[in-house]
Formats: C-alpha cells, structure tokens, sequence
C-alpha cells in the first residue's frame, strides 16, 4: 500500500486492475486504492509478471503493507531493463509499515460521586484533592458555604482514622497545604521555625517572611507527636495557633528573664476631671477612656527612661529609639495579641484614642499588618476592665519591661492630713534585672505618676 | 511580441544533446522521487516537475554561474540543473546532514549558496522580494548580474507579485520574472483566479518587456530566456518571460486531480518537451538508439547511487538542533 | 418611646457591639459589662451606637444609668 | 565581525574580477576623559547613530516610506537624503512586503541594510517575511544563508491616533526565534545600539516609542556604540524589582519615586533587550526584592510580561514573597477618546497599586 500524501495511514483497495500472469512495465497502473480524499491510480515501479494479489478489494489497510508480489522480468524484456536488480522480488510497496497502535483502552472513568457535596466547584475539587471530607468542614464563608481557606485548614488538621493510623506523610502533608510564601517557607527552613505554629498576615492567612521572621524570634520547641484533635472549625484552629505562640513566649520569657516586679498608686483626681470636661464637649465617637490617659502617660515615661525602651539581644541592651507602645488586646473567646501604636509618646490623647480604638477593632478582625505585630518597644497590659485592681505581667521578650494597670477605682486618699475620696489606679513595672534594675524601674512609675497630675500637658 | 530567431549550426547538435540530457536528468529523478515517496522513504510535501523540464533547462542555459536563482518549492529541476550536487539533492530529500541544506529544508527548501541558489521557498510569492533585494544589492554595487526569479501563475495572484514588479521596475533592477505558467494554482485553473489571463499582458502593464514563450519547446525558452538576460545584465531593467507549460502529475506527489480531466492531461503530454526535442534531433540525424540508452543508463545509475548514498547518509546529531537559529558569535 | 421598645433598641445595639454573646440568655437585672464581658472600647460603642439608635446625647455622667438592661431600657424610655 | 556562511562561499567561487574591499572600521571606543555633553533629543541621536553607520560603511543604506524626500514620518532622517544621495536613502513605494522582502535580500547578497517600517502596526503586511525569510533562512539553509538587517520602527499608543495606529507587538517578534529584538529607551540607547545591530550577522528588529522622540537630556559629545545583549538597572531598590522598556521606563521610574515617599525601595529594571532577555539580571534583582511587578504596554494575554513572569516563576520561584504582578493595557482596541485612551494604558497610579498588593 503505497503512501499517497503526507497526511495518509491507511488506503482502502477498490480494485484491481491486472490479475496474477499479467505482464507490467514500470509506471503502468495496476489497481485503484482510496484514500480520505479521493480515488487514486497505483502505478507499478518495476517491470515483471504479476505472481499474487493478497489484499482483496474492500479491504482497509495501514500504508506500507505488502498488496501484491511481482515475478521479476522474463529474459526477453526490453534491453534496458535487463541491468535492473536480477531478482529483486520488486512489491508494489515499500518495506512494511510498524504495525498499528494497539487501540488504547479507554481508562476508566473515575465513578461520579452519587450525591452533590454543599460547596462550589473549585471548593469540591479542591476538598477532593486534599482528600479532606466537606461533611465534616465547618463552613465559615456567607451563609456557612465552606471556602477554599475552611478546606486547607481543614486538610491541615487530619481527622483521626477510627483504628486506621494516620500515614506519616499527614504531618507533612499538612505543612503543605497551609499557605505560605515561597519564600517564607525557606527562611522556615533556615532558621528552624515550625510553620504549623506560624500564624499569617498574608491574603487568606498566608505565612509571609516577616511573619516567619517574628516567629523566629521564638525559640522552636520540639513538637510533641501530633495530639489527635478532634474536627475543629476554623476560627478554633486559628486560636489554638495563636495560643501555641503565646505559650511559647510565656515560657521563654519566664525561663530567660529575670524579672523584678515594682507598682505604685497613682492618683487620678486631675487625669479623670479633665478627661470627663473634655468628653463633655466630645461627640461620642471622639470620647477618650481612662485606658488612652495611662497608655499615653507609659508612653511619654518610656521616652524619659529609654532604659526600659528596646531589647535585650546578644547579652546586651538595645535602645529601642522610638516608643512603638505594645498594647495587649484580648481576642474575643480567648487569646491575647499586642499590636504596637507606632510613636505612642508623639500622639496626643485624642489621636492615641483613635489609633487605640483603630487596632482594637482590626486585632479583633485579624486583620493586623506584620509590622504591627513585631516592632513594639515596651508593652502594656491594662487589666481594669476585666476589674482587677492589679496585674503583674510577663514580659513580651526581646522586650525588657511590661507595664501593667488594674481598675480606676475609688479610694480613701489622705491629702495634706485629710481623708478624701479619689479615683485611684495601680501601676505596675515587670522589668528585667539584667537590662535595668529596681532604681530605674522606679524613677519610670513616679515620671509617669507626674505626668498623669498635668494631663493638659501630655 | 516575440523574441527574434537565431539560426542553428552543428556545434548546437552536441549542445542539444546536453539539453536533452539534462531534461531526462531531471525526468528521472523526479520519478525516483515517486517511488520512494510511495514507499514512505521521503515524506513531506513533493511538487514534481514532470512536464515542465524545458523551463529549468531553457532559462538555466542562459545564465551564467555568477547570476543568482531565487526558486519556488517547485524546484528539484532548478537545483539539479543549476549544478546543486545530485547527491547533495537526495540526501536532502531523506533528511540527511550531508543535504544541500543539512536536512532541514527538504524538498521545498534546497540552498546552495557557493553556486548562488538562494532556495526555494514554500509561500506562494514569498520569494519575489528577496529576488528584488538581490537584484538591488547588486545594481548598488555596480555588479553585472541577472537574479532569475521562478514563481507559478498562483504567485500572480499574490499582492507580492503587484509590489515586486512595480519596484523592480521603479528601480530598474537586473530581475528575470520567470513565470512558470502550468495554468493551474494547485487545484484552481487559471481562468478561474485571474481576469486578465495573458500574463505576459498583464506583466507589461509594469513598464517592463513581457514575452510569452513556448514552455514546451526547450530551444525557443533558452533563446528567450538569453536575449532577457543579456538585455537586464546590461541595465535594460527588468524583464518577464511567461513560460507557457503543464505539469503531467499531480501539484504536490498525489491529488484526486478533480480540477482537470485526463484528456487535457494527454493533449498536453502529446508535446512532452522531451519526446519533442528527441524526434527533432532524430529527424536531424543527431541522436541514435545508442546515445539515448548511454544516457539512460548513466542516468539510472548516477541515481541509484544517490539513493542508496543517502539512504546510508548520517542524520544531524539531535544536539546541533539549536545551531544556526542565529549566527555563533566571534566573542 | 415606650419601654419595649427601647428595650428593642437596646439589645439591637448589643448584639452589633457583641456579636457572639447570647442576648436571650441576659437577666434584665444583670450587669451589661460584665455579663457580656464588655471592656471599655466596646462600652463606648455601645453608647455610640445607642445615641445615634435613638438619636440623643448620652453624657459620661449617665453611664450608670445604662449599666443593666432593666434601668437602660427604663432610662431610653424616660428621655424619649 | 563575523562574516556570514554564505558570502565568504561565494567570494571563493567568483570569477576574477574582485569585490571592492570592504573599509573595515576597526570598533571606536569613546575616547578616555571626552566627558564634553550636549544637549539632543532621541530621535537626534537616532539620527546622528544613522548618519555615523552610513559614514563609516558603505554597505549601509536606509529604506522605507518617505524616509528620503519627507525626512522620516517621525522626522528621524531629517537631511540625510541631501547628505548620502537617493541611492543610499531610499524612499519606497507603499509596499510593505516587498522593501522588507527586499530588504532581506539585500542583506543576504552581502549589504547592511536598515529598513524602516513606519510604525509596528503596518508590520504586519511584512510579517511573512520577517518570520518565513528573515528569521528562518539561516536555520533551513543549513548555515548558508545569514540575514545581517536592521529594522527600525515606531511602537506604542498615547498620541490619540486610535486602535489601528496604536498597537503595541513587539511582544509578538519576541516569540520568533532567529530574530533579535530591541527596546532603545535612552539617549545613549538610540545613539548606540544600532551600530552594534548593523554588526549583527542576524536579523535585528528596533522598536522605537513614538512617545520618546522628544524626549530631551544630555549626551556624551562622543557617544557611541552600546551592547545590546544586556538588562540594566536604572534605578537599585531592595523593597521590589520594577520591570519595563521602551515607552514603559519612565511611567515605572515615575512609579519608583512615588513609592519612596510611603517608604517602599523599588528597583527599576530596564529590559533594552526584548530578546534575547537578561534573564541573569531580571532574576538576580527578584532574589533579592522577592517581589516583582512588570510593566508592558502589550495586551496582558500572551504578552511579554506573560513570558517574563513564567520565567520568574521558572527560576526565582522560592525567593517569591508575593505573586508576580503585570500591568499592562487593558485587553481593548486603543480608543481615541483622550480619557479613554489614558484609562486603556498602564499608568503610574497602575504600578503603585500593583507594588501595593506585593509589598503591602
């Protein structure tokens, strides 16, 4: 079967036109073969008698097939055509063809799953890819639909197999599909920070290199084999990790600092009045709280004693410049961030009430900057809501002192030998012995004891 | 308007014998190409030149080896008459490294710079801008050459065509417009695609002279073909020849041939250039039984050679697969 | 502005200032603050909202009157 | 200077009679200390690199579309036609396909010529040339046949002529491979990269924005020949690599310096080369910021940007802080409307934007 055009396969023969003893001469034309385009003359390309037709008419077959055999020229053969090959069996066609492809068994199709799962497309698909059940995904998109973010967190937390135990790879696994940046997850691996512990600031909550960064700063704590957890939502899963840091940092804190603890009673007669004149002429979303006075007075002190603004790294003190003021802001069901206000000192009440309220209500969204997350100089704790008189707290490291205030309560104050009934408040400094010691500490809580008689000035 | 005659004498006996040989050199090999395409030995695309000999050989013969020769994918005739290694050709046709054009170009692409064949080239007119910009170095250059340029009546279709011809003969450039015309662009016969179907007409109207000629009739396109060239190598600006001929076979190895029926094929092969310049030599007493069969014989076997030459011929090594995308850099 | 409504309008309020807390389960007696663990901040939007919910000034010296949901409710409805 | 496969061939096989002998200018470096400046514009100095080629070889000649008698639709051969004389500036009827086919072929018969097509978009009525002979012969004739050309012409939008005069593709010659393609963006760039092009024994393309023509500063007296082979930075940052060319260059250097304001550090790449592309200096900046935004004034689908950001993702992917971002042109026809057209374009509020997303 001879190849008729580039595009062709196979040929169909319609029909022979010599049978076997039939003398040829070259270029004669002996059968009709079609192809996809048309019906088309097959010329011999050697003289001689036909022997043996072995494709039938009707028959379909690849290009390069053997159609027929052709006994070389007799002797009485034109002269020219005597030096041809003696003996070359000359076949209509060329050497044959590989035989056709074994036909490709259609694979089979993966089984339709019989019900359709609550979640859009892209969601099913990808729950399908990270193996992860959407019956069990806790939906936390507009209307309980489950996003893409409910089933990566999901996949992230194995569901423990009754009896079957989980692969090892899971843990892995997990590692992977929490999202984090190519680049956060070398830094990760450079410095030995676990990315499961690793909360992100990024889109979706990925892990980012400033995110890796802060959490390098904490010590990784060897991880204990997984604890089977039972399915936990999303919002859990974020505040379990967020504990796990906070854990982390309480603990180093207590084992490498020494801390000394200092507190005074801060007279509030002058603070509140001038705070309620001010409220008088405010619109309410402009009112300042007690908490804005005694973060500003922390701020404006740790600018005069810069001895307890900055870090203790490498067995030495580290000026932190600037007060970027660290405030502890609880997150509704539990867990505890403290976003910095960027130069706290510089602001007057009015602006650090704003900035205050500002960070309060993106913590609570978790929609805080990694900038914010990682720069403040000195930290405060404000307790008094929670209606507690007075707090020692844990310094945040590499920081080297924890300002903490209780309630603004009322208090038999003697003044100039009377009795008087004042708003108090109860300051008090955690500082570490190796950055600073009691005298230091003491001169921060009186400056800021002064400050608070002269509110108009701060 | 035709070309004057010039009379014949017997040096042009021997002389005709070479025409002759070189319309069956090309004959022959095109019908090698046949077989072996039909056995899948060479693949692609093949546009053979069965019928149209006379051209090649007629313009050929009046050049010299210092013009230059621009082709189509037509152009197995071209090449091997213009002296591009017959073994070169073959091997070329299988893909070889020691092809005219190392493999790569095949069948439509033959290039054979040391002898001033610029290629063939596969899209209809592509090649009538570089035979202009030939013809323009040249004449800047104050060189006496002729560029022929090859191209089917499908090309007069092209707006290359139009922008080229104007050009050419703008600048009064050394360019032989050779229009093969086989009256047939594929499968669309030439009353179908032009309006003005006398191109040599149409050619004129470019300002340029434009002479029909017997596309069959080897003798009448070499003395054509000469008196063009003479008249361009000595800056009488552009000429056109329309060369009036058919093709015997398919455009490209096999077509249903649905455009043309077989009679008109068989009228035409009544005046197969071959046969007609053999029984005029006949007639003339300067061929014999015994030159034509020496002639077939060296034939056969100078392509029996090639053949298996090329079959044996190396590949290009897959690794040289990037060399020559751009020129290898002196630094 | 009778009483029921205020009361309305007060736990309308509560619920934008604490979303997740459980306004049904909340004594009419019982300290907002403390039950629906109110700090400062959310206080004051409490009294921001409230003020523009029933359209009137509340000065700081009337926080106390807002500090259960029975004398909140009764004060809105005496002011309204 | 390498001579291509098939003159040095030719020349063996030639009858007697000798070609003339090429004046072989040995390469002009800048003479040490001549720091003297002037003041010019691109498309001067586009002018004074045409006028410095053609003095200094004989082989160099320029055609296109009213480049002679007219001065250059953009005014760049202004006077050069009484200087060299019709046959060298050579005005060309409006046939697109034959004076680059011929262009071409000129080239391959041993001259350098510099073919000017009159802005990208008339490109492509010449596109089969440029793609099937220009950028292919090499390769299928086996070595034989080198194309040494230069093409010049004007790219980009921003004058209000509408789509059909707007179009900016370069993008598309960056697909073919044979080709070099060029992106002038500076004084010193028009003024020096033509003639290393003209020593290219391959096809270079120069895409010009009509928007710099104008543009003035100061040049070396004695400005000359400049590589075409590398990126450079023109600008260092650390915060994020800003890349772009041609008409782009000066809306990413705008950007750069809206951006130190807020405090963000962008590194501003200039590509000059569109291909071959400096790989080595586009990824050595993004290892360094992580974070990338490219700027091309092509449609965003299967642009240069497109390849440029694979490649990023290709090679720099695990220093990558944030997706690589694009700002091109929206995915319109250019619209005339003047507004239109500006909201159409990649502009500098664009870039900051897209910088925003990577580094916020």
């Amino acid at each position: 079967m001879p190849a008729l055009g580039a595009d062709m396969d196979e040929g169909t023969l319609l029909e022979w036109l010599v049978k076997p003893g039939d003398e040829v001469h070259k270029g004669e034309v002996i059968a009709v073969v079609d192809t996809d385009k048309a019906a088309i003359e097959v010329e011999s390309f050697a003289p001689g008698t036909i022997e043996r037709l072995i494709v039938n008419p009707g028959e379909t077959i690849p290009v390069g097939t053997l159609l027929a055999t052709i006994a070389e020229p007799m002797a009485g053969q034109v002269a020219g055509k005597k030096q041809r090959a003696a003996g070359k069996k000359a076949a209509a066609a060329g050497k044959p063809m590989t035989p056709r492809k074994a036909r490709r068994e259609r694979t089979a199709e993966p089984a339709e799953p019989a019900h359709l799962e609550a979640g859009s497309p892209l969601v099913r698909h990808l729950a399908e890819e990270l193996g992860v059940d959407l019956e069990r995904v806790h939906g936390t998109g507009h209307g309980g639909a489950i996003t893409r973010a409910d089933v990566t967190l999901a996949a992230a937390t194995p569901a423990p197999q009754p009896g079957k135990p989980t692969p090892p790879r899971t843990a892995a696994a997990a590692l992977a599909r929490q999202r984090v940046t190519p680049i956060a997850r070398r830094l990760a691996a450079e410095l030995g920070v676990d990315l499961s512990g690793v909360t992100g600031s990024g889109p979706d909550g990925a892990v980012r290199e400033a995110d890796v960064r802060r959490a390098a700063e904490i010590p990784a704590v060897p991880r204990q084999a997984p604890r089977p957890a039972g399915a936990v939502s999303p919002a859990q899963a974020r505040l379990l990790a967020t504990r796990q840091v906070t854990a982390r940092l309480m603990a180093r804190s207590k084992r490498e600092i020494p801390h000394y603890y200092l507190s005074d009673t801060i007279d509030l007669t002058r603070a509140m009045a001038w705070m309620h004149d001010r409220n008088r002429e405010l619109a309410v979303t402009e009112r300042i709280v007690p908490a804005a006075l005694l973060l500003k007075a922390a701020a404006v002190a740790a600018l005069r004693v810069p001895a307890l603004n900055g870090f203790w790294l490498d067995d030495q003190f580290s000026p932190g410049g600037r007060v970027h003021l660290g405030v502890a802001i609880s997150l509704r069901g539990g867990g505890l961030v403290t976003p910095a206000v960027h130069d706290a000192a510089d602001l007057p009440p009015l602006e650090l009430m704003n900035r205050l309220r500002d960070l309060v209500t993106r913590a609570r969204a978790g929609r805080l900057r990694g900038s914010e997350l990682t720069d403040a100089t000195i930290t405060v704790t404000n307790l008094g809501d929670q209606g507690v008189e007075l707090v020692y707290g844990v310094i945040y490291p590499p920081q080297v002192a924890l300002v903490g205030f209780g309630k603004v309560v009322e208090r038999p104050v003697a003044v100039d030998g009377m009795v008087g009934v004042r708003p108090v408040v109860v300051a008090t400094l955690a500082a570490d012995h190796r950055a600073t010691d009691g005298f230091t500490g003491a001169r921060f809580l009186t400056t800021m004891s002064d400050l608070l008689q002269r509110p108009e000035e701060m | 308007m035709t070309p004057p005659v010039r009379p014949a004498t017997n040096l042009d006996a021997a002389h005709r014998l070479d025409l002759l040989r070189q319309m069956l050199f090309i004959r022959r090999f095109e019908e090698k190409c046949v077989e072996l395409y039909s056995g899948g030995e060479i693949r692609g695309f093949v546009h053979l030149y069965i019928g149209e000999e006379a051209v090649a050989v007629g313009v050929n013969s009046a050049l010299t080896p210092d013009d230059n020769i621009v082709s189509t994918y037509r152009e197995h005739g071209h090449a091997l008459v213009r002296g591009v290694p017959l073994d070169s050709v073959m091997a070329e046709m299988y893909g070889k490294v020691t092809g005219c054009s190392h493999g790569r170009g095949g069948s439509m692409h033959l290039f054979d710079t040391s002898r001033r064949f610029y290629g063939g080239n596969a899209i209809v007119g592509g090649g009538l801008p570089l035979a202009v910009g030939i013809a323009l170095a040249d004449k800047m250059r104050g060189q006496s050459r002729v560029t022929a340029c090859f191209f089917g009546d499908g090309a007069v279709a092209e707006g290359e065509f139009h922008e080229c011809m104007n050009l050419a003969a703008l600048w009064e450039l050394p360019v032989l417009f050779c229009c093969e015309n086989n009256r047939y662009a594929m499968g669309t016969a030439i009353e179908r695609a032009q309006a003005q179907t006398d191109l040599a007409v149409r050619a004129g109207s470019y300002g340029m002279p434009a002479w029909p000629v017997d596309g069959m009739d080897v003798l009448a396109v070499e003395r054509s073909a000469g008196l063009a060239a003479e008249t361009v190598r000595s800056g009488g600006g552009p000429h056109f020849l329309e060369l009036r001929t058919y093709r015997f076979r398919a455009h490209s190895m096999y077509d249903p041939e649905l455009y043309r029926n077989k009679d008109e094929v068989e009228l035409w092969k009544e005046r197969d250039p071959i046969t007609a310049l053999a029984e005029q030599m006949r007639a003339a007493g300067e061929l014999s039984d015994g030159d034509l069969a020496s002639i077939e014989d060296e034939l056969a076997r100078a392509i029996t050679e090639s053949v298996s030459s090329a079959r044996s011929a190396p590949a290009e090594d897959v690794r040289d697969l990037a060399k020559f995308v751009y020129t290898p850099r002196q630094s | 502005m009778n009483t029921q409504q205020a009361t309305q309008a007060i736990e309308e309020v509560l619920g934008q200032v604490a979303p997740d807390a459980d306004l049904s389960a909340l004594a009419p007696d019982a300290d907002l603050r403390d039950s629906l663990e109110l700090d400062s901040l959310d206080f004051l939007s409490f009294i921001e909202g409230l003020s523009k919910r029933v359209g009137q000034r509340i000065d700081e010296d009337e926080y106390q009157k807002l500090a259960t949901l029975a004398s909140a409710s009764a004060f809105i409805a005496g002011r309204g | 200077m390498s001579v291509s496969g098939a003159r040095a061939k030719s020349a063996r096989a030639r009858p007697a009679r000798a070609e003339p002998a090429r004046t072989e200018p040995a390469r002009v470096e800048p003479a040490a200390g001549a720091s003297e400046q002037i003041q010019t514009t691109y498309r001067e100095a586009m002018r004074a690199a045409i006028r410095d080629a053609m003095q200094r070889d004989d082989r160099v000649f320029l055609m296109g579309e009213d480049v002679g008698r007219y001065g250059g639709c953009f005014a760049v051969s202004m006077g050069l036609l009484a200087e060299f004389g019709p046959e060298r500036i050579r005005d060309t009827p409006l046939s697109e396909s034959a004076f680059v086919g011929a262009g071409i072929g000129a080239a391959m018969a041993g001259m350098r010529p510099i073919v000017e097509i009159m802005t990208v978009n008339f490109s492509l009525l010449a596109l089969d040339q440029i793609l099937n002979n220009a950028a292919t012969l090499l390769h299928m004739s086996g070595g034989q046949v080198g194309v040494p050309l230069v093409i010049r012409m004007t790219t980009g939008a921003g004058r209000q002529v509408a789509a059909q005069h707007s179009h900016s593709l370069e993008g598309w010659y960056t697909h073919i491979p044979g080709l070099r393609v060029l992106a002038p963006a500076t004084l010193e760039d028009a003024r020096g990269m033509l003639w290393t092009a003209l020593e290219d024994p391959d096809p270079v393309l120069i895409f010009e924005h009509g928007s710099l023509y104008n543009a003035k500063g100061m040049l070396a007296a004695d400005a000359g020949a400049v590589d075409i082979d590398s990126a450079a930075i023109r600008r260092p940052g650390g915060d994020v690599t800003l890349i772009a060319y041609g008409g782009t260059l000066g809306k990413a250097l705008a950007a750069a310096e809206a951006l130190e304001q807020d405090g963000i550090d962008a590194e501003v790449i200039d590509l000059r080369t569109l291909r071959p592309l400096d790989d080595a200096t586009i990824i050595g900046s993004v290892a360094r910021t992580h974070r990338a935004v490219i700027v091309d004034e092509g449609w965003r689908s299967g642009s240069l940007a497109a390849e440029i950001s694979a490649r990023i993702m290709e090679q720099a992917f695990f220093d990558l802080d944030a997706p690589v971002q694009r700002v091109c042109s929206a995915e319109v026809p250019i619209p005339y409307a003047r507004h239109l057209e500006a909201a159409a374009l990649p502009q500098v509020d664009g870039v900051v934007a897209a910088v925003r997303t990577v580094v916020g």
